[in-house]
């Protein structure tokens, strides 16, 4: 058969509980960063905070790191190709207007 | 007649009777069935609209329906075909019947949620039922803002709302396979032993999977906008019909790969069968079918060359798009390279297969025409282009469906198909195909603007010359339905292996039985290995 | 074999073979549609992406109109919610059947409590005309001509927090089966497979709205004091 | 009418470029058709099946094969793509010296406007030989302006500006199609090209019963919506002077430089805050809903008539100095 023994590793609810407080300060902090003026800097800093948190959620509390190799290639996948929704959609809203006729 | 013996031998379609067994089942291969009627209906309703289309512009003037009337019937009709034939066709009827078949597994992964999607897809269908009944939409099967959000009158949010419904059955219908190819091959089934109609449907899943959704999204905004006044695509206030478009071609390029990447596993299997070869370059081409997913998805751009997308976005898009056509191409080459040296049989399928890579040639290649930005600015929204997807949709996806279904067909259901009916039915369908779509081309490059009711009369003659074909093609579609359905009461008891293929699913008997091998096989050797398949048929036989 | 079903348990229906295969393919089967769900909501962000990239201050005085703060809680309860969905699931690995039942009732009522601060919210908004597509819309420090553009924030506001709001209602509609089932003890350390996969559903819902709360609450507030 | 024909006549600059990679791409359609088609036929009788027990030997996968037919096609489709793409990036950029004729596309039919003052509907006169620069807007949904002879297409999208521009070779009557589906007479939403010798289409123009130029109608439509109690050419009104703006860069509120096109000042009467000329108050009401586009195109005439006065340094339109900051104006949504 192809598919990979499961040892299922139970992680202590001392690690979760760090995981959690983790996240409430990362929302804390990225709310108390929203007031600096960071200028364009401040879009990069709170999606930092984000993928971070995202990261905590992921690997801990959905057991990333103990799934199997396959798992994880579906999730970058899925990563990836928002990614290519996002970038490809902005090679058009990101160059009009550069060759300086109306609508082109 | 049939023998005794044959009779009352336990198989998956007499294991039970009753409304229920077939409503309620879980085995794949009554699901298949189920989809099969289905979307044979929603074919011939499609085909309808095509005929009433077809008709009317057999005169430049619209004189058989009113303008109104005409913008629906070529709605319905993409909408029908695309959302409701074309993308269920094979992955949920062949698809379904053999993917677990030919990997060894009892049945797919999640076999309640395979009955869910067919519910998801009749309930589709029946939402878009209900619209044409009540009156019909008239926004064209792209839906495009703000025609459709505020201006049309037609039934749009009843349609949107069903193809929603019917977009879950095929995202389901994805899912289930992925996780059956992973987890459920049987003992020795590696990836490099799995027939390339397998291959073709995980590429196919993927986009099934990645794709799906974002047209779901672009659904409810478009549903958020037209009911509660939401100003998503609304120009008035700022925003951009042509993000609609983005958002819509970013599933709708990537869905006519779902449609003709489960046909050219198909034509795999039967050109390899028929000519008792293994396919020349099994790796390249099960990569290619892997390759054409992947690119699928970056290439939509080319449909919004001069619908107000930026120039550059424009140039890459058109680079790209020229990417995808490669494992095309090679697939086409590797089919014919498989012909080199065989030993070529010319039953049904074979026939259906050789008209696919013809057919699906032509279509490719027009695909170049439409993707060079210079030539796109003249042809797109024409006839052309109308005939181009037509090539691929029918002269392909289509062809190919018909060719699993004939190649298939004696082991679904223990018959034969009467030989001789089918070829001609082959050959009509080929004939009337082209006789219908070749003049289009010329059409579209004249100048002849599609979703047209009325056509400047210099158009007229190859207009009547593809009303023609239209008929002789609708004709050819009837035969396979009658012979299909007369060959259930008459036709010939069927061999477990009338074709000498070398798929598992050949290695049971026909039809097969309700948990689909006595017990699982265990494979030890390639997946197109004729040699060791004749020398055991010497040993029994 | 052939002539009847062999006998099917929840851990191991018929088409599997071993357990652990079920339990892999169910895993799977869920990471896969939590895919599908990445791109559904990809496609929202997409449409924020470029209209944000468009109207930049419109959309930082439209985002300061909401309350942070609020947003901040209820992140918060978010996160609790999936804290004792995580522990929910452990407890289901260990088999303690009392321990599943109390904390998937606690993820719900952090759930419940999501939502009723959501329903305020939008409350508040509708009393102060912010809904886009009335005719009484109007957005304060925003000039005549621009309103337009507050709208499409808006819009984006109520498409982006709705959908997420409506599988925020789907997955309390899994968390009362589940308990209900796990009060009938049909959970037990070799199967809690709904309760993981549910989990792993929970848990996405969340992280979308960990990208939702910074990208709708928190656009440039400093511009706007 | 038209005789039966089966390639469309070439009327245009633009129309031999895009007939030559056509002859071209057909030229490889028959190519590769031919060699599917023949290949399968040959190999379809050569090896037929002779028995019915015959196997043929197994064949090894040559890759050599497999790379060359992948990067020749590759190569082939690198050539497509560049020859499209010139043609695409000639067929975007309207020479400068092209005449302006505005077109403005509406539920089933296209209102057309020189500026002299002619108003056509569904049809459009031009001369031969000149390049011809169409600026279009859009009242309801998408259309999109297609005359096949001259090989050209445009959409139409409601809410901004869409440019298109052909030089006709030939005097001849040439189909004008519209070939975004627009609702019930999208059928309907057809005219003619009227290419014309440049004496004959001077005699048409004259011979119009015009009431008077583009900019004389703007001018008129200037006084009636009482934009001139702001907009003042002594610099005192509330809104900046706009004598010889048109074409230059203007300052704005708050940093950043825009030019001041069609689409600036299309902009600047429907959404005035959107962009406020520096030293300004945004007090000028939006005339979102007052104005139809053909009145904004008149309007916006009126202005680039409005030429700048000879001899006057860079634009003084009262424009108190600004501080001069690094402008990110760039793309700036007002052309988006």
């Amino acid at each position: 058969m192809s598919h990979p023994p499961e040892q299922t590793h139970i992680d202590s609810v001392g690690t979760y509980v760090k995981i959690l407080l983790a996240l409430l300060v990362a929302t804390a902090v990225t709310t108390a960063v929203s007031r600096v003026d960071l200028g364009a800097f401040s879009t990069v800093v709170a999606l930092g905070i984000a993928c971070v948190k995202m990261l905590l959620v992921a690997l801990f509390f959905m057991h990333l790191r103990h799934s199997t190799k396959l798992t994880r290639l579906v999730v970058l996948g899925g990563l990836l190709w928002l990614a290519i929704l996002l970038l490809l959609t902005l090679t058009d809203f990101a160059t009009r207007g550069i060759l300086g006729v109306p609508g082109k | 007649m049939i023998t005794a013996a044959a009779q009352e031998r336990e198989h998956y379609l007499n294991a039970s009777y009753g409304l229920k067994s077939w409503l309620l089942t879980k085995d794949h291969k009554r699901i298949g069935l189920l989809y099969l009627a289905t979307i044979t209906l929603f074919f011939f309703i499609g085909g309808a609209f095509a005929t009433l289309i077809r008709v009317e512009l057999l005169t430049p003037q619209g004189d058989l329906v009113s303008s109104e009337t005409y913008n629906k019937l070529f709605t319905m009709h993409g909408v029908m075909m695309i959302f409701f034939f074309l993308i269920p066709s094979i992955p949920a009827v062949l698809g379904n019947f053999f993917l677990p078949m030919m990997i060894g597994a009892r049945d797919l992964a999640f076999p309640k949620l395979n009955l869910l999607s067919w519910y998801l897809l009749v309930v589709g269908g029946l939402f878009s039922l209900y619209a044409m009944l009540a009156g019909g939409v008239d926004t064209g099967w792209t839906f495009y803002t703000p025609y459709s959000t505020t201006y049309s009158n037609g039934y749009v949010i009843a349609t949107a709302l069903g193809i929603f419904i019917a977009g879950f059955s095929s995202i389901l219908t994805g899912l289930n396979f992925i996780v059956t190819i992973h987890r459920m091959r049987a003992p020795g089934m590696t990836w490099f032993r799995m027939p390339l109609f397998v291959w073709a449907h995980y590429a196919t899943s993927l986009i099934q999977v990645l794709g799906t959704p974002v047209l779901a999204v672009t659904i409810v905004l478009l549903f958020l906008e037209r009911v509660f006044h939401l100003g998503i695509f609304d120009p008035a206030r700022g925003g951009d019909p042509v993000l609609f478009q983005h958002l819509f071609w970013f599933y709708s390029h990537p869905a006519v790969y779902i449609m003709v990447l489960p046909s050219m596993g198909v034509v795999s299997e039967i050109i390899s069968t028929f000519s008792r070869k293994a396919i020349f370059g099994y790796r390249i081409v099960a990569f290619s079918s892997v390759a054409i997913a992947v690119l699928g998805f970056l290439v939509w751009g080319h449909h919004l060359f001069v619908s107000g997308q930026s120039l550059y976005a424009g140039m890459v898009f058109s680079f790209l798009s020229y990417f995808v056509a490669i494992p095309s191409a090679i697939k086409v080459f590797n089919w014919t390279a498989t012909l080199y040296k065989g030993s070529i049989s010319f039953q049904t399928p074979m026939l259906y297969a050789l008209g696919f890579i013809g057919l699906f040639t032509i279509g490719g290649l027009t695909g170049l025409f439409v993707a060079a930005l210079g030539i796109d600015i003249h042809v797109t929204d024409t006839y052309f282009v109308v005939a181009h997807f037509h090539y691929i949709m029918v002269g392909g996806a289509l062809m190919g469906y018909l060719g699993g279904m004939h190649f298939w067909w004696p082991k679904m259901t223990g018959r034969m198909y009467p030989e001789g009916w089918a070829k001609l039915s082959a050959l009509v369908i080929f004939l009337g195909f082209n006789l219908t779509f070749f003049p289009q081309f010329i059409l579209g490059y004249l100048g002849m603007p599609r979703r047209y009711h009325v056509y400047p009369p210099e158009f007229q003659v190859l207009n009547v010359l593809s009303t023609a074909g239209a008929s002789v093609l609708a004709v050819g579609y009837m035969i396979p339905m009658i012979y299909f359905i007369w060959s259930l009461r008459y036709g010939k008891e069927a061999p477990a292996n009338p074709w000498g293929a070398t798929g598992l699913e050949w290695q049971t008997s026909s039809p097969p039985p309700v948990h689909n091998f006595e017990e699982t096989p265990v494979v030890t050797h390639g997946a197109y290995d004729y040699a060791s398949l004749m020398a055991e048929e010497a040993e029994v036989g | 074999m052939a002539d009847h079903a062999p006998t099917e348990t929840l851990a191991l229906r018929v088409q599997f073979d071993t357990e652990a295969q079920q339990k892999d393919a169910a895993t799977l089967g869920m990471w896969l549609f939590l895919i599908t769900e990445i791109m559904f909501f990809g496609g929202m962000f997409a449409v924020y992406t470029v209209y944000r990239s468009w109207y930049p201050d419109v959309f930082a005085i439209a985002s300061s109109s909401l309350n942070e703060i609020i947003g901040a809680l209820n992140t918060g309860v978010l996160l609790l919610s999936s804290f004792t969905m995580v522990l929910a699931v452990r407890a289901g690995q260990l088999g303690q059947q009392k321990a599943i039942v109390m904390f998937l009732i606690l993820t719900l009522l952090f759930g419940g409590v999501f939502l009723g601060v959501k329903a305020y919210e939008w409350n508040q908004k509708f009393e102060e005309h912010h809904i886009p597509g009335q005719a009484a819309f109007h957005l304060d420090g925003v000039l005549p001509g621009d309103q337009g553009h507050a709208q499409l924030f808006f819009s984006i506001y109520f498409a982006m927090t709705g959908l997420h709001a409506l599988h925020m209602v789907i997955g309390v509609g899994i968390l009362l089966i589940l308990i209900v089932q796990a009060r009938k003890g049909r959970f037990s350390a070799s199967y809690y497979t709904p309760v993981d996969v549910a989990g792993l559903y929970w848990h996405f819902v969340d992280i979308i709205w960990i990208f939702l709360f910074p990208l709708l609450y928190l656009i440039d507030r400093h511009l706007v004091k | 009418m038209g005789k039966f024909q089966l390639f469309p006549v070439q009327a245009s600059t633009l129309a031999p470029e895009v007939d030559h990679l056509l002859y071209f791409l057909l030229a490889v359609t028959v190519f590769f058709t031919v060699l599917i088609f023949g290949a399968i036929f040959y190999f379809a009788i050569k090896y037929r099946r002779r028995s019915e027990n015959e196997l043929p030997h197994v064949q090894h996968t040559g890759y050599t094969l497999e790379i060359l037919w992948s990067v020749i096609p590759f190569g082939i489709t690198m050539v497509m793509f560049t020859w499209g793409a010139s043609i695409f990036f000639t067929a975007s950029k309207p020479p400068n010296n092209a005449i302006q004729i505005y077109a403005v596309g509406k539920q089933w039919m296209w209102k057309l406007e020189h500026l002299e003052g002619q108003r056509e509907i569904n049809e459009l006169h031009i001369p031969v030989n000149t390049p011809v620069r169409l600026t279009m807007a859009s009242e309801d949904v998408i259309h999109s302006f297609f005359v096949p002879a001259f090989r050209t297409k445009q959409d139409v999208v409601p809410g901004r500006y869409s440019t298109t521009w052909f030089t006709a070779t030939k005097p001849g009557k040439y189909h004008l199609f519209c070939a975004e589906y627009c609702g019930t007479n999208h059928s309907g939403m057809i005219g003619w090209v009227y290419a014309m010798e440049p004496m004959d289409y001077q005699n048409w123009l004259s011979g119009g019963a015009a009431e008077g130029s583009m900019a004389e109608t703007g001018k008129k439509l200037f006084e009636q919506l009482a934009c001139n109690n702001c907009h003042k050419e002594d610099n005192s009104g509330r809104g900046p002077n706009l004598v010889g703006v048109f074409g230059k860069q203007v300052q704005l509120a708050g940093g950043g430089v825009v030019t001041a096109d069609e689409a600036y000042f299309r902009e600047s009467i429907l959404q005035p805050q959107a962009k406020i000329v520096s030293g300004f108050e945004p007090v000028m009401p939006t005339f979102q809903g007052l104005v139809t586009e053909e009145q904004l195109v008149q309007l916006v005439e009126y202005v680039k008539s409005l030429g700048p006065k000879p001899g006057t340094g860079p634009v003084d339109n009262g424009q108190k100095p600004a501080p001069k900051k690094s402008s990110n104006a760039g793309s700036t949504p007002a052309n988006r």
